[in-house]
């Protein structure tokens, strides 16, 4: 099993979850998060004095999935949706995941996603 | 005499502090409906037209409304200006509500002098005022409208209407075919600045009538504000009776929307009811805002505070309410009246905003709405450090 | 006269407008000391509280209380209804405020409607008012209480008394014999709530005079506002320096606690002390609620504002403290109306509670709890955007 | 005669309850203004202020001031107390503001006790009151100031001046020759709190005309109104243009306080002006805030409310104003006067607060300030429940 | 070692904690997430309109264990006490981590934890 | 491909991230948490009653670098600069990533970091 961890920008969220839904992803857990990278974060003003705003507010989605087609499904689904084709469009990550429990059930793994 | 006029006087100044509560009132109402992203333009808009409005008025617009500073000799002249000034900026306050989420804040501030220079002032002379065009067809002073349900909130309404058929609603609003909610980001300072209108009111309509110092006026003073009161009691009443009714829940901003819309519909006359026929008329004030929010949405006419229910809405319905519960009162002056001002202040707001939004471009674009007006104009988050959810 | 009658229902409406402050002070104390998720519900229901207890009071009550709309003629019948009908309210904020946490919203509107109908109007006739039944045992008319100890401040509490037995504590609150500490969610609103209050309280304590039209009723008003006001101050002080002794921190809601204990405290006979001894009544009444807030916690009586502490226990010592203080009033007339308004109040509330909630049930279960009052009865976050900590 | 002294003890009783508005005022712009983990330390703070004052005036301050409790007969004695009462807390308040987010609760409160009790009611008898250096080479009793430009907001300035200097700069503001910006938590309270500071205004200015009971009086309290309130709105509109025309941005904070600004600068003399004038004293009020507020930072004098900035500097300002505009008015007394406060109160303020510094700490070490001063001096999050972004 | 990664009902939270410390869990590091799965949002009214929030809120638990003793220990614990029976309940996920350094000690992997 | 998780005190992160930055590190994400651990939570007062807050703030870096030469200056300049000595410093966690891919630009792995 998979995990996807997809750093993007927060209005896009909308968009890429009802693609996921569509590709049949049916769970994901998502979370607000920070990011630091090349796009420059924006200029704020204060009495009379600017600064910047260095950490911009991403979105990261986290999925798990039980096998490759799942895996490609989202990963194209979140390619395709989050893009803009500007600066901090963020990143993808993939990692293994070894063991899956879903607790209401105790079912494991691919019957728990 | 001069016994008089020192009561007048203070009681003037008396009703003018408590109409400027209504400036922090708009002011928290309307910074707790919009969302997080635009609520430091929405206070630095009506801080804004405070200022400006009132500024405009002294300069210009009371000489207008008025003819001349020696409009009046019972009161203390500079009690009566503030008093009379007190009102401008709440005119403004109706049009900035109804577009806000959207719209950039140096023409709304332009259109802010327009009006507090010219637009209001006419109004006021027309029928409170000098009365320039007596016995001519645009004389609507005939109308019988104690502190302002036609004079502040249609005019007020009418601004609005013009602006947000150019404006058009927040972007994502509508979207094939549905309304997307956009929930009111601090409740509490929705129920603060709602309350402090309703004190506001009791100056606004207390003070209309004008003197305190004989025990006519006295109690019609005091009638006037019970009255007010009533009123909004009963529009929140009846805003929480209905929503309840449709939906089992209480919805706190449509219950305080129908006490102000209640408030609006008692305006026209509330020194001139009995006791409990303002029962009646803010009932069916609260229950016309209830029945027009969903209604504006429909026409796609997005309204974030529900501005055009409250003051346009009842101020009609409380313009008509005198000339039918009051036999003295002619319910075709008060027609005329509503007619007249709508044909004077919809076109000229309409074309006031239009050439300003031609130069100076009033709307956010998409992606500055999504950002938020305060970051593109205030550079300033409402609430930095609290963050902001999904 | 004529003149007398001007200023006193000038000044009649002036404090009404003050008392009216409350409304907003009672929303912001109570939504700021209650947990983000039942925000929207307290404010609901302080809003309904307003509308649905004054117009009780304005088709009901006043007549109990007065007799007829008559009752007196030396200001405008409609302003001293005002300043009657303002008073109203109070006593079920002060029941709502400490069942708030998982009290439904409908069945607390039906209370309302009997206390302000019926169980405020008849204490006030007992004691203010008609005074039916002088010269009965009942009769409590000799009772000294200048603007409320007991006919406001002790009614809301021996109601509330009755309401925290009847649906017992906010689930989670006492587990294992331990007390579970609920932090108050917005201590800015805190402060401006009780503030507000403070302030109302000049309106309260100063309009309860009656008049102001006469060398010796200004100096009676001036003395009742400076009186109030110190028995405030002390109450903070008292409040404050005994946590900081115990804890080494400074509790500001214990503060504004201590001031609002001083603040009922000396209400009962403002008029009647120097100006030294409010300090010393307020300086008790702040301590009396540092010792009965975890008082009431042993008990397990929950009251997430504190206001069986501020309001029941003040406003017996308030009263008793006239009778002390002041060598006019017999301490055994005080002490006989507190008993007589505990007897009254606290069985006909106790049975109006127990029907209510039969028939509707008050208490919001445990889930609903969980999940919060707002989201049951509202469907309203009352801070959507702002993300909820852990 | 009697008549009048009811007005104005009425009216005095009005003024004083505007003023006690400004208590929630600055409590609500300096909650605001500060860091999350800052807040309930700073509304403690503020209730303690006018808590302790308040009573130290009462007890001590008040006789230094006037002489005795039978100063005047033209209103209730009470009255006039309370009204002069109302003033004391916002001299301290000034200090504290400009020192939060950084000063420990105890010593602020001992040094409150000595403003409330000595030095301000000095600089009042000195001014206003008893007078008892005249003739002495002290007297300064020939300035002209009407509500406190002086005697009230330079006052605690220099008094802040002094702490400022001996506490330090918070921790981290200033580093490797930049400015660390620290923004506002919560704008909408910013914008709360200044507002009611305006409304309080009225009072504090009207009032101090002092008797509202003769036609004269009553225009002279009119005008007073009309004059200040024109002097914030000027403020307000050039710290609007100054901000706009440096960063294309529109800064709030700055507005207000360009307001703030003006209403400091107009107060020495809002009664002898025309109604012009006042625009031209608050805008260049407003742009001395724009030009002070950076440049106390270049100095790193570290002031998180702008407090120099709008009442130091505008005090000075608005002393001088009248100096200039008014011709019956020595420019040259204006002056002495100024520098007479100066040099009176900032010595004493400074060996003062030293004095207490030295026992006490009146600063918070890094660490502390680090976590905040709620969670060492208060043991209290302002808002637990919202979670604080990065 | 191991990585637990829980995603629970948030009232659950100090259940689940103290069943974790009992279980000799000392240290685990918790964050607010949104979930999406199968579980309904609950819909809110607004100005006479209801809309559906689609995100629901969950509590996230993460816990790195040395060993598969730990590791049986902590699933045990979440398993039980974050089930309610309703759906909703969460899920479990585990996966491998190849190297621990506490920052204070610089001690690393097992003695890290 | 590495991801380092690392727990440190909040006051450090300004630090940590200019020390990253000055290591070559362009890219991180962080988020809120809050910890439990050896460290105790600090007490508050309430109302009379004094209580404990268990859940201790702290924030999370996620940086994922592409070989082990990162690694190391990675893991060093969080070790030196969230270091207070005191307990409560946090962890690092190092585990391993399969891909990467940079949403805008469609590379992936060592190219999309
Ligand atoms: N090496 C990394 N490790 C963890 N997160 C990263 C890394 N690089 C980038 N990110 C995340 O991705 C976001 C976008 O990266 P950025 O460099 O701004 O733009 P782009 O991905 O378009 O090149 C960052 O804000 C950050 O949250
Ligand atoms: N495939 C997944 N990847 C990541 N998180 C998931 C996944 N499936 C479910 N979740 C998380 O688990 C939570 C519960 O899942 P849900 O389907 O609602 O109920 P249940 O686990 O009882 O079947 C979701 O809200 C989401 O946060
Ligand atoms: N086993 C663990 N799994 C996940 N997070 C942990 C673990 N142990 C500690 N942490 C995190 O590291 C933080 C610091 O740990 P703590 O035991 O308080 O101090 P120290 O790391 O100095 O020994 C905790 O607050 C928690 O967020």
């Amino acid at each position: 099993m998979k995990k996807i961890e997809a750093i993007i920008k927060p209005f896009k969220i909308e968009d890429v979850k009802d693609a996921l839904v569509e590709a049949g992803i049916e769970g994901m857990t998502v979370s607000e998060v920070k990011g630091y990278g090349r796009q420059q974060g924006h200029s704020e003003l204060y009495r009379g004095a600017e600064y910047v705003v260095e950490f911009i507010p991403k979105v990261k989605i986290e999925i798990v999935v039980s096998n490759d087609h799942y895996l490609e499904l989202a990963i194209n689904a979140i390619k395709e949706h989050a893009k803009t084709g500007k600066i901090g469009d963020g990143k993808i990550f993939i990692s293994d995941i070894e063991r899956v429990i879903r607790i209401r059930t105790d079912e494991e793994n691919e019957e728990a996603l | 005499m001069e016994i008089q006029y020192v009561l007048d006087t203070f009681f003037a100044l008396f009703a003018m502090t408590l109409i400027i509560f209504m400036v922090p009132g708009f002011a928290m109402l309307e910074a707790g409906l919009v969302r997080t992203k635009n609520v430091t333009s929405v206070l630095t808009v009506n801080v804004m037209i405070y200022a400006i409005a009132s500024l405009s008025f002294l300069l210009i617009g009371y000489e207008i409304a008025f003819g001349s500073w020696e409009y009046q000799s019972k009161m203390s002249q500079w009690a009566f200006f503030l008093f009379q000034m007190a009102f401008v900026g709440k005119v403004v306050n109706i049009v900035s509500g109804g577009v806000s989420e959207r719209s950039r804040i140096l023409p709304l501030a332009l259109f802010t002098i327009v009006v507090g220079a010219f637009i209001y002032p006419l109004i006021v002379n027309l029928t409170w005022g000098a009365n320039s065009l007596s016995e001519t067809v645009f004389d609507i002073s005939g109308l019988s409208d104690l502190a302002g349900s036609t004079v502040i909130h249609s005019t007020g309404g009418w601004s609005l209407l013009a602006a947000i058929l150019i404006m058009g609603p927040r972007s994502g609003r509508y979207r094939e075919g549905k309304v997307k909610v956009i929930p009111a980001s601090n409740i509490p300072l929705v129920t603060l600045g709602a309350l402090l209108l309703w004190i506001g009111w009791f100056g606004f309509n207390g003070g209309s009538v004008g003197s305190i110092s004989t025990k006519e006026s006295a109690d019609a003073v005091a009638l006037t504000i019970l009255n007010t009161n009533t009123a909004g009691l009963a529009g929140a009443i009846s805003g929480w009776l209905l929503t309840y009714y449709r939906y089992k829940k209480f919805d706190i901003t449509m219950i305080l929307n129908g006490a102000l819309g209640g408030l609006v519909a008692i305006t026209a006359g509330p020194d001139k009811y009995d006791i409990y026929t303002p029962i009646l008329i803010g009932a069916i004030g609260g229950a016309l805002v209830i029945w027009a929010v969903p209604l504006f949405d429909k026409f796609k006419m997005d309204d974030p505070v529900g501005a055009l229910s409250v003051h346009l809405v009842n101020g009609i319905w409380g313009t008509l309410a005198v000339g039918i519960f009051i036999d003295k009162v002619s319910i075709w002056s008060q027609l005329k009246a509503i007619v007249g001002v709508a044909v004077i202040v919809f076109p000229i707001s309409y074309f006031v905003i239009y050439t300003i939004n031609h130069f100076f471009t009033l709307r956010a674009n998409d992606e500055e709405q999504f950002d938020g007006i305060d970051s593109v104009e205030c550079g300033m988050d409402a609430y930095p450090e609290f963050r902001r959810g999904l």
